[in-house]
């Protein structure tokens, strides 16, 4: 579990990372997402992770079987505000090609 | 008994699933066109749905239901906005 | 109060589908019932006249039958590869159901149906354009669309 | 100290939050009741601050800063904690916080929607991160801030704003993606959120879980350098605040700052001893000479005033990075005093820059202040009032100018000398004879210091005589008394500063002391008791902060 | 797998006949929607899973928890449901854009008798 | 009134006087500001002059008030007769000044400024010699600098005034700066700022490693400021400010703070060998080069200048001696020279004020117009070229004596007096032609002012007087000026006080032989010179070429202005993808090194346990997160097909390893992103893969050296992530939530529990940055322009308009109905569906998976799919949201939850949960919690569907824009 998790991190931040040095807003935008999932993951891979353990209390559930419900609740936390930020990017990469007409990152097409 | 009967089903439904949803990924990556894509996104989404549904069988829990729910009612959301898009170009006229 | 009545006991029993069945539930799946048709309301959607509601069992059951029947012809044409031949196409159905409500019924019982698939309605000379896998006879698929399920549904609802 | 009292020590999160959900009530067209609302929230918190800088300053003994939320014990519920240090830096927010909300008044809040609801948040966000004991929380509230900052930077709008706001908002969705795995790294090797508790636990974690939290630690400083600027994470910095609006330029200039705040207390507080503690000094000490440097670069290179604040800024930064890895005492309570002068000095100069401008160009930049503003045909709005020319005009924004000129470049005798002097005689270490050699590293600093003071100096002194002798001619700008006041009003408490330095470096000094002794800290922060709980094995009425 | 303890072996057999049914024609469905060759062909194939493959799993489901809970567990039926009024929305919608798409391209494949999609002028749509 | 009292005094009043001058805020009044000056400078004057018993033989004046007194700064004021003397020749001389200025400055100037910099260049002077701690010295020093910028820049409409200024500024600037530095090291060295504990610490000070580093920075303050040799080139620029400044600056304060400052640290620094050299051969090159330099002006004042830098070399030369007796000539003639130098500026002026120019090749004749002031002028120049029975003659005697004594045995020790003799008869060459150009010869032809006459008779006192003075000590040394020069003197040399006479006569020696081959070897030098300094142009023979202000004019702005650039842009960017580069980087070597730097091994990576089917997924997962990377470029749509792959892998997992919650949130914020880029991607820019295809050699080394921080970047991750998820689980904080989150939070979802209660502080402000983000995007769509190639409707939409239009049966708008006739129907009925769900969800929260987070969003998709399906106007015109008061409800409703609990004596957030016992239904949970979740429901929905809405109306308002310009077309 744990090494497959790993490589799935590995994977999708090194996608993501690529994407964000890309010159065009869009890759970027795309990017910061596939990034948000390997940081995600990872918040909530640090809890160390179980199969079918949910933190959800019940009749005779012991207790030391859950897993660690902080990083999900961090982890929560963590999808709102890059959903929040997500959106705010593309609409502020929106205004800027609206007013520099085009998407290249800086605002303008050949960089020096 | 019963147990080995359930894991070997549970255990073919997982192939099955996880197969078709690589079938998917592939076509979502090979297109050709984008109305390919998109239609491979919403059956991965199913497969998704189905897969978590033979999880919760295979977990004996309910709570891993709502997701399943979740992804039956709403899942459909993203394909029509995207079908949309290919269209009329535009989301929300 | 109750704007859709069939609506709000449907939501009812999604609620305690979900929630399973107490008092306090029953209570509670009605005021969130009756807020949610409230909501639907505001939407004003043409209002459906189920005339002969009594013949929707018969219609699912028709559906679930077709579908089974279609599920393992389909299956049958994917797995049999190049093996069998199998010609596709579009066809044109003429359709008398003008209902909005009936007509969405159509496409979804066309669409559900493994090897029919309901491309595109023209409102103007009222037909639909459908795309058939297995099309071996024109005639015929708008024979079944038209005789088994539409005018099951003009019942239904006109 | 009485409930109330504790209370208290959330007003600086809660105002500001129920004042920006207030105003979402109101129209834009309501612009005196948006003003009111805001303005009144802003005095409040100058007082609360005020309030909570006495009390903190009252020590430990009498003040108990620890504030349980949600009544949850330390390690678990989150805390905010009052020491002398926050207390300053909330004094610090609330006071810069008034001046240039009064200048947004004059003109710029009616520059696009939602300023005032965004400049409450911003103010949320910065006294929450100032505030909290805990490094989650800590997160969100950056991500408050950042988020206002993104809303005030672009406020107005135009393609230098969006362009700069792009930028900005990139690398700061990156840094907080930094901000993540390192917290979760250092929950992952401590299981902890809670400073305090990360302090007590970091001394037992051996092996490779310690190694882990090393990095997750340094993951997390660099979050915290880009924040404050360090080189070579900073080249957003003056895009984005010479872009940004003069009032939110000026309240920029404590965003900064926060960084430095959070490395300050993290590096004393957890990171205080140990193996790892060098390494992050040394960036700290490098990191900074190097950002001063670029920083002076920066400020002989810049043409624009706006930019050279903002290298200003950066020089202000690397300063304060360079002299905190010296980790001295009397050094960094130098930087505290630095830290305040230079923030103060700084907002001042930016709110200036917008009045001094308008005089070079005065027709054309007031038109394209109110097209920005109302260019929209649908938002159509009435004239905005230009400024009548108030007699002396000039003589004032010449004065202001110097006055900014003298403090940038820690010219005598305002605050900003006092605050390089602090701080290079106390690493050069006068006042007590010694033979001890002076490490290089002091040398580079003070010379450093001394090299961007000059670069100041020759900047300031070029711009200067291009903006009110050489282009100014025959023009006055048109400066309204309420645009002019709070410029004033920031030069005024740097010249405060300079008359009650003894003082201010005194409490500087405490803090210091407060910082370098972290049990303190730690002791109030986990014995806080609860409200109604009564914890037999717990110490009654451990030490507060 | 302890739960499945104490489940009857009719039950077992019945939940296992709908879990092989359901995801068998779910794979058999995906199959055919990656070999077959155009895409008004493809499109019927997805409809296998969304009709008897999440059928077969929602009996399997509703089946399994009844049993184990020993009271109706009818909640998975929603999602049939849901599903198979849903999907349709997708497919047409998906479909008239795939047509409007190969009208306006000129593809030859396509009914082009009632045709509101050829182009007047400009280049095609990209992709 | 005590001696502490008059020294507070003496340095505040000038300011004090500064400020209300500045505030007369009508420039015309002129005589008013005068006198106030007048009055200020004068009291200044009478009270230096009446402490003088205090510090009569060696007496000190002292007062202390504390400043920054933790790093040893303090305002200590302190006068003894040394600093007594220049406090007098400060406020004297001040007073000659201003009673000159008043009649100098012309009726245009804004003359209040001009008295309010001048009395603040005064008490800033007065600091510099009153301080008491050699801090407070410096800040001072800095202020004269100021102010003199301010007053030599006074003139400012003239570019010639602003450069000069500036370059004053510049170098003693620099100057001050190294003075402070200096200065910090001394007080390293001694362990105190105070004056009197430095200069009682002169041994230690020479014997400290660092006492070369002290003597050279503090030296280049005090040469810097005295204009030595090879800073001088700023003072003759400085000419530029009205001569009254120039009189006051450059004879008796400004430059004479730099030789102050010397004689001030003379007990401290002087007398080693370094301070021999350093000192000395600044001193005789300023002396020589000054004088030279002095004989080729054509300038009156830039004359005068360069005799000031020359006898300024005079007076640090004899400074460099480190004898005692050099050093009461040095005290000495720093009393002359102002005396005649400003005597002589201000004859300049009156010259300059009367004739319109200050050109010596145009002056002629003068004398017939001003007979008294030339008289004047003739003596004031006799005591510059040191004629005797003037003062100039007494103190330069004793310099000539100390130049034949042998100090230290050197090449410059052993020229020394024919340097001096040198210098002493170019000083009788510039004297004699200032004198014989302006006033002999022929009438004056071109002047501007043809008709010169003398000037007010008050215009001329200050030069009488002074004049006057020199005539006194010349005559009388001793009697007048003897006692107070002693005073001084004890002052600094304290026990080293030599034996010296101030006679004018001491018989025929060498000093005396040497004056007369000076005075005969200047004239003569003149008679062979006069013709060639008639015509020649400004500026000595081959030094003109090498103008010193323009090499620091050329330096400053390279180095200040065109390597600054360079190096900006050099070691700094304005891109983006370098910086995001540099994070990434950054990022990466933050986690690596600690790991590198403690040896950490990785554990061995064990392939078992591993289930297949998971695995299967993440490959699934893996790949589409590779090909979204590959495709995000040409292919949009696939990149986000492709992004909703992987989402749905990370909601696979979430679901998979424990973390329902997290699953249900994922999707809905999946579903709502989709939709939100599908909403952002029509503004973007078409773009086609065959039309930019070409890539460059430099591109695929960016794109490698990209890819291989990418693919480090993962590994990083990867090796970080598996090595936590390696670590036994810290005693985390876990088991705590989960023993208290029923008993105590009232929740079996423990999730949610920490979410709303534990932790219900992240959540508030959670929800804050949702509101924040949600006003921004608001704000800037309300500005939004798309750009040109975007405004158009779509491609789409337009082949179908035009149909539509085309077929006479069909009307505007039917393929679209058509189109989503059939869907609209199911997506409208899945309204009240999808709200019960959203009900459904956040109900629950508490105790299951969901909560006011998922409910929200659900909420929001169900708005959503009514805009959807039907359009802005459709959905706008059936659902009234005003998402602004969802928002607003939401804010105020979280954090009023946590304030109830102030009502019962909690803290805020202290949640509250009960089972009410209701009739018919049971127990049912009434936690607060319920109601602060209630908020974050509220707030999600506003602010999400503001966030989609408000990009949804760009649709309608684009369109809008358009058809006002075809309107617009039409009319034209
Ligand atoms: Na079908
Ligand atoms: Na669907």
């Amino acid at each position: 579990m744990e090494l497959v998790l790993a490589i799935g991190i590995g994977i999708m931040t090194g996608s993501g990372v690529w994407l964000l040095l890309r010159p065009r807003t869009y890759q970027v935008i795309i990017g910061l997402s596939l990034l948000s999932y390997a940081v995600n993951l990872f918040i909530f891979a640090v809890g160390g992770v179980k199969s079918n353990a949910a933190p959800v209390l019940g009749e005779g559930v012991d207790i030391s079987t859950l897993t660690d419900p902080v990083p999900h609740a961090l982890v929560l936390t963590a999808i709102v505000i890059g959903f929040a930020t997500t959106a705010l990017f593309l609409v502020v990469l929106l205004a800027a090609r609206g007013l520099t007409g085009t998407d290249h990152v800086d605002g303008r097409e050949q960089p020096k | 008994m019963s147990q080995t009967i359930l894991a070997v089903s549970l255990t073919f439904a997982q192939v099955c699933l996880a197969i078709a949803m690589a079938l998917a990924a592939l076509r979502m990556s090979r297109g050709p066109r984008a109305q390919d894509r998109v239609l491979a996104l919403d059956t991965l989404y199913v497969n998704s749905m189905l897969l978590l549904m033979v999880f919760g069988i295979r977990t004996g829990k309910d709570i891993y239901f709502e997701a399943s729910l979740v992804i039956g009612m709403l899942g459909f959301v993203a394909t029509v906005a995207l079908a949309k898009f290919l269209m009329r170009g535009e989301v929300i006229e | 109060m109750l704007p859709y009545p069939l609506l709000s006991a449907s939501l009812v029993i999604m609620w305690l589908a979900l929630n399973g069945f107490t008092l306090g539930h029953l209570i509670l799946g009605c005021i969130v019932a009756v807020f949610a048709s409230w909501g639907m309301a505001s939407l004003r959607p043409a209002k459906p006249r189920l005339k002969k509601w009594y013949l929707l069992p018969k219609l699912v059951g028709i559906v679930l039958y077709d579908i089974v029947r279609s599920n393992i012809a389909v299956a049958s044409i994917i797995l049999g590869g190049h093996r069998r031949k199998f010609k596709s196409g579009f066809i044109t159905v003429p359709l008398d159901v003008e209902s909005p409500m009936a007509l969405a019924v159509l496409a979804v019982v066309v669409t559900s149906t493994p090897g029919t698939a309901w491309l595109e309605y023209n409102s103007l000379n009222r037909t639909v354009l459908i795309h058939v896998l297995d099309l071996v006879d024109e005639a015929e698929w708008q024979t079944l669309i038209k005789g088994r399920y539409e005018a099951l549904l003009m019942e239904i609802f006109e | 100290m009485s409930g109330w009292q504790q209370n208290l020590i959330i007003a600086p999160i809660l105002i500001p939050l129920l004042a920006g959900a207030l105003l979402l009530f109101f129209d834009e067209r309501q612009r005196v009741v948006k003003a009111m609302i805001s303005v009144v929230s802003c005095l409040a918190l100058v007082a609360i601050a005020v309030s909570l800088f006495r009390f903190a300053s009252y020590g430990p003994e009498r003040f108990e800063g620890v504030y349980l939320l949600g009544n949850w014990p330390a390690p678990f519920g989150i805390v905010l904690v009052v020491d002398r240090l926050s207390a300053l830096m909330l004094v610090l927010a609330s006071i810069l916080a008034v001046p240039t909300l009064v200048y947004a008044l004059a003109r710029w809040h009616a520059a696009g929607a939602h300023f005032h609801s965004l400049f409450q948040f911003l103010l949320m966000g910065l006294n929450g991160a100032f505030l909290t004991g805990d490094l989650f929380n800590l997160f969100v509230f950056f991500e408050v801030m950042l988020a206002a900052s993104y809303g005030l930077l672009m406020h107005g709008s135009g393609p230098m704003r969006v362009k700069a706001g792009l930028h900005y908002i990139a690398v700061n969705l990156a840094a907080a993606l930094c901000f993540l795995i390192g917290v979760s790294a250092i929950y992952g090797s401590a299981g902890t959120l809670n400073m305090a508790d990360l302090a007590v636990r970091i001394g037992e974690i051996e092996g490779d879980r310690r190694m882990l939290l090393e990095a997750g630690a340094a993951i997390l400083g660099i979050v915290f350098l880009i924040k404050a600027g360090m080189w070579p994470l900073n080249f957003w910095l003056p895009a984005a605040y010479s872009a940004a609006t003069a009032p939110v330029a000026g309240i920029f200039a404590i965003m900064s700052k926060v960084g430095i705040y959070v490395i300050l207390r993290l590096s004393l507080l957890v990171f205080g001893q140990g193996e790892s503690a060098g390494l992050g000094l040394n960036v700290l000490l490098y990191g900074g000479m190097a950002t001063v440097a670029f920083g002076t670069i920066g400020v002989l290179a810049s043409q624009a005033l706006g930019r050279l604040a903002s290298y200003s800024v950066l020089v202000s930064s690397g300063t304060l990075l360079a002299v905190l890895g010296l980790n001295n005492g009397m050094v960094t309570a130098g930087a505290l005093f630095y830290m305040v002068s230079s923030t103060l000095t700084i907002a001042a100069f930016f709110l200036l820059i917008e009045l001094v401008e308008r005089g070079q160009d005065a027709g054309a930049s007031v038109l394209a202040v109110t097209m920005e503003a109302y260019g929209d045909a649908d938002e159509e709005e009435q004239e905005v009032e230009v400024g009548v020319t108030m007699p002396a005009t000039i003589a004032v924004l010449g004065v202001c100018f110097a006055a900014c000129g003298i403090l940038l470049s820690g010219l005598p005798p305002l605050s900003g000398f006092l605050a390089k002097f602090a701080m290079m005689t106390g690493m050069i270490g006068s006042g007590v004879a010694s033979d001890a050699p002076i490490p290089a590293s002091v040398w580079w600093i003070v010379a450093l210091l001394i090299l961007s003071g000059l670069a100041a100096l020759i900047s300031m002194t070029r711009a200067g005589i291009r903006t009110f002798w050489a282009s100014m001619e025959g023009t006055v700008p048109r400066v309204l008394v309420m645009e002019m006041a709070p410029v004033l009003l920031l030069i005024a408490m740097t010249l405060a500063l300079t008359v009650q330095a003894g003082p201010a470096m005194r409490y500087m000094e405490e803090t210091v002391n407060g910082l370098q002794h972290p049990a303190t800290y730690i002791d109030a922060v986990i014995n806080a008791r609860r409200v109604g709980v009564e914890e037999p094995g717990g110490p009654e009425g451990g030490g507060g902060i | 797998m302890d739960h499945a303890v104490d489940l009857p072996v009719w039950a077992a057999i019945l939940v296992s006949f709908f879990l092989v049914v359901g995801s068998g024609l779910t794979l058999i469905g995906t199959i055919g929607f990656s070999r077959l060759p155009s895409f008004y062909e493809r499109i019927h194939a997805p409809t296998l899973g969304t009709s008897w493959g999440t059928g077969g799993i929602v009996m399997a489901s509703m089946i399994f928890f009844t049993v184990l809970a020993t009271r109706p567990v009818i909640h998975e039926i929603l999602i049939g449901i849901f599903v198979t009024v849903t999907t349709p929305v997708t497919l047409m919608l998906l479909a008239r854009a795939a047509l409007h798409r190969d009208r306006a391209e000129g593809n030859p494949d396509v009914l082009a008798e009632v045709s509101p999609d050829e182009p007047k002028s400009g280049p095609a749509l990209g992709e | 009134m005590t001696g502490e009292m008059v020294l507070v005094l003496l340095v505040c009043l000038p300011f004090v006087g500064s400020l209300a001058a500045i505030m007369l805020l009508r420039t015309d009044s002129r005589v008013l500001a005068a006198r106030m000056a007048g009055a200020v400078t004068f009291l200044c004057l009478v009270l230096t002059a009446a402490v003088y018993p205090a510090v009569r033989a060696g007496g000190k004046l002292r007062l202390d008030i504390e400043w920054l007194p933790q790093f040893g700064l303090n305002f200590t004021l302190r006068m003894d007769g040394f600093a007594w003397l220049f406090a007098m020749l400060i406020t004297g001389i001040g007073c000659l000044v201003v009673l000159y200025a008043r009649y100098y400055m012309s009726e245009e100037d804004p003359v209040p400024r001009f008295f309010s910099f001048l009395l603040a260049f005064m008490g800033s002077m007065l600091g510099i010699v009153l301080s008491g701690n050699i801090i407070l010295l410096s800040v001072f020093w800095e202020l004269t600098s100021i102010f003199s910028f301010l007053l030599i820049s006074y003139w400012h409409n003239n570019a010639t005034a602003r450069d000069g200024a500036r370059m004053a500024l510049t170098i003693t600037g620099i100057g001050g700066f190294c003075l402070l530095a200096g200065l910090l090291v001394l007080g390293h060295i001694v362990g105190s700022y105070d004056l009197d504990v430095v200069l009682g610490a002169g041994d230690q000070i020479k014997a400290h490693p660092l006492y070369l580093t002290a003597l050279v920075l503090i030296l280049i303050g005090a040469l810097t400021k005295s204009a030595q040799v090879p800073f001088h080139f700023w003072l003759p620029n400085a000419m530029a400010a009205p001569t009254p400044v120039s009189a006051y600056l450059h004879s008796a304060t400004m430059v004479k703070a730099g030789v102050f400052l010397l004689v001030r640290f003379w007990p401290a620094l002087s007398g080693t060998y370094e301070w021999f050299m350093l000192v000395g051969i600044a001193g005789t090159c300023t002396l020589l080069l000054g004088a030279y330099f002095a004989m080729f002006q054509q300038d009156l004042k830039g004359l005068l200048a360069y005799s000031t830098i020359s006898h300024l070399g005079l007076i640090t030369t004899l400074l460099s001696l480190g004898s005692p007796l050099a050093a009461v000539a040095a005290i000495f003639h720093m009393m002359n020279h102002a005396t005649f130098k400003a005597s002589l500026f201000m004859a300049a002026g009156i010259i300059d004020h009367e004739t319109g120019t200050r050109d010596m090749r145009r002056l002629s004749g003068l004398y017939r117009y001003l007979p008294i002031t030339g008289t004047l002028a003739m003596v004031a120049s006799a005591a510059m070229a040191g004629v005797p029975l003037l003062n100039g003659f007494i103190s330069k005697e004793m310099f000539f004596a100390e130049a034949v004594e042998t100090h230290a045995d050197s090449v410059l020790d052993r020229m020394l007096p024919y340097i001096a003799t040198l210098a002493g008869a170019f000083s009788v060459v510039y004297s004699l032609r200032f004198i014989h150009t302006v006033f002999f010869g022929p009438p004056p032809l071109d002047l501007p002012k043809p008709k010169p006459h003398e000037p007010p008779h008050w215009m001329r006192f200050p030069v009488e007087f002074l004049v006057l003075a020199c005539l006194v000590v010349g005559v009388i040394p001793s009697l007048s000026i003897g006692p107070f020069l002693h005073s001084a003197v004890v002052s600094v040399l304290g026990d080293r006080t030599p034996e010296y006479s101030l006679a004018v006569w001491h018989g025929i020696n060498t000093p005396l032989i040497m004056s007369m081959i000076a005075l005969a070897g200047g004239v003569l030098l003149y008679v062979l010179l006069k013709d060639y300094l008639a015509r020649c142009d400004d500026g000595p023979p081959i030094f003109r070429h090498l103008a010193g202000q323009r090499i620091f004019e050329r330096v400053l702005v390279t180095v200040s202005w065109k390597w600054a650039r360079w190096m900006e842009s050099r070691f700094g960017t304005r891109n983006l993808q370098p910086q995001l580069r540099l994070i990434a980087a950054a990022g990466l070597l933050a986690g690596v090194v600690p790991l590198y730097m403690a040896g950490f091994t990785p554990t061995p990576v064990a392939i078992s346990g591993i289930d297949p089917i998971f695995a299967a997924i993440w490959c699934i997962g893996a790949f589409c997160a590779l090909a979204a990377a590959y495709q995000a470029k040409y292919h949009r749509l696939a990149a986000l097909v492709l992004l909703g792959g992987a989402g749905i892998t990370t909601c696979i997992t979430f679901v998979w390893l424990s973390a329902p919650d997290l699953a249900i949130t994922q999707l809905v914020v999946e579903i709502v992103t989709t939709v939100l880029l599908l909403l952002g991607l029509r503004w973007l820019p078409k773009r086609y893969e065959k039309v930019d295809n070409s890539v460059t050699l430099a591109a695929r080394g960016r794109r490698f050296r990209d890819f291989l921080l990418a693919v480090s970047c993962g590994f990083g991750m990867f090796l970080l992530s598996y090595a936590i998820m390696k670590q036994p689980v810290p005693d985390a904080i876990a088991s705590y939530f989960l023993e208290k989150a029923y008993t105590e939070g009232g929740g079996r979802n423990v999730v949610n529990v920490i979410l709303v209660d534990f932790r219900g502080f992240d959540t508030m402000g959670e929800i804050v940055v949702l509101a924040i983000v949600a006003l921004t995007v608001f704000a800037l769509l309300r500005r939004f322009r798309p750009a040109p190639d975007s405004i158009e409707k779509p491609e789409q939409q337009r082949i179908q308009a035009a149909y539509d239009d085309e077929q006479p049966e069909r009307s505007a708008g039917d393929t679209v109905r058509d189109y989503l006739l059939v869907p609209s129907v199911i997506m409208q009925w899945m309204f009240p569906v999808i709200v019960t769900f959203a009900i459904y969800l956040f109900m629950r929260g508490h105790d299951l998976p969901g909560g006011g987070f998922a409910g929200g969003v659900t909420m929001a998709i169900a708005f959503l799919l009514q805009y959807l399906a039907g359009g802005v106007r459709w959905a706008e015109d059936r659902l009234r949201i005003l998402p602004l008061r969802w928002m607003g409800f939401g804010l105020l409703v979280a954090p009023l939850t946590g304030m109830g609990a102030w009502l019962f004596g909690y803290p805020f957030l202290t949640s509250h949960s009960q089972y009410i016992d209701v009739p018919f239904i049971g127990k049912v949970p009434m936690a607060s919690a319920l109601m602060f979740d209630l908020g974050v429901f509220s707030l999600v929905v506003g602010a999400t569907v503001l966030i989609l809405i408000a990009l949804a109306h760009q649709s309608i308002r684009t369109h809008r824009v358009r058809n006002l310009d075809a309107t617009k077309a039409e009319e034209a």
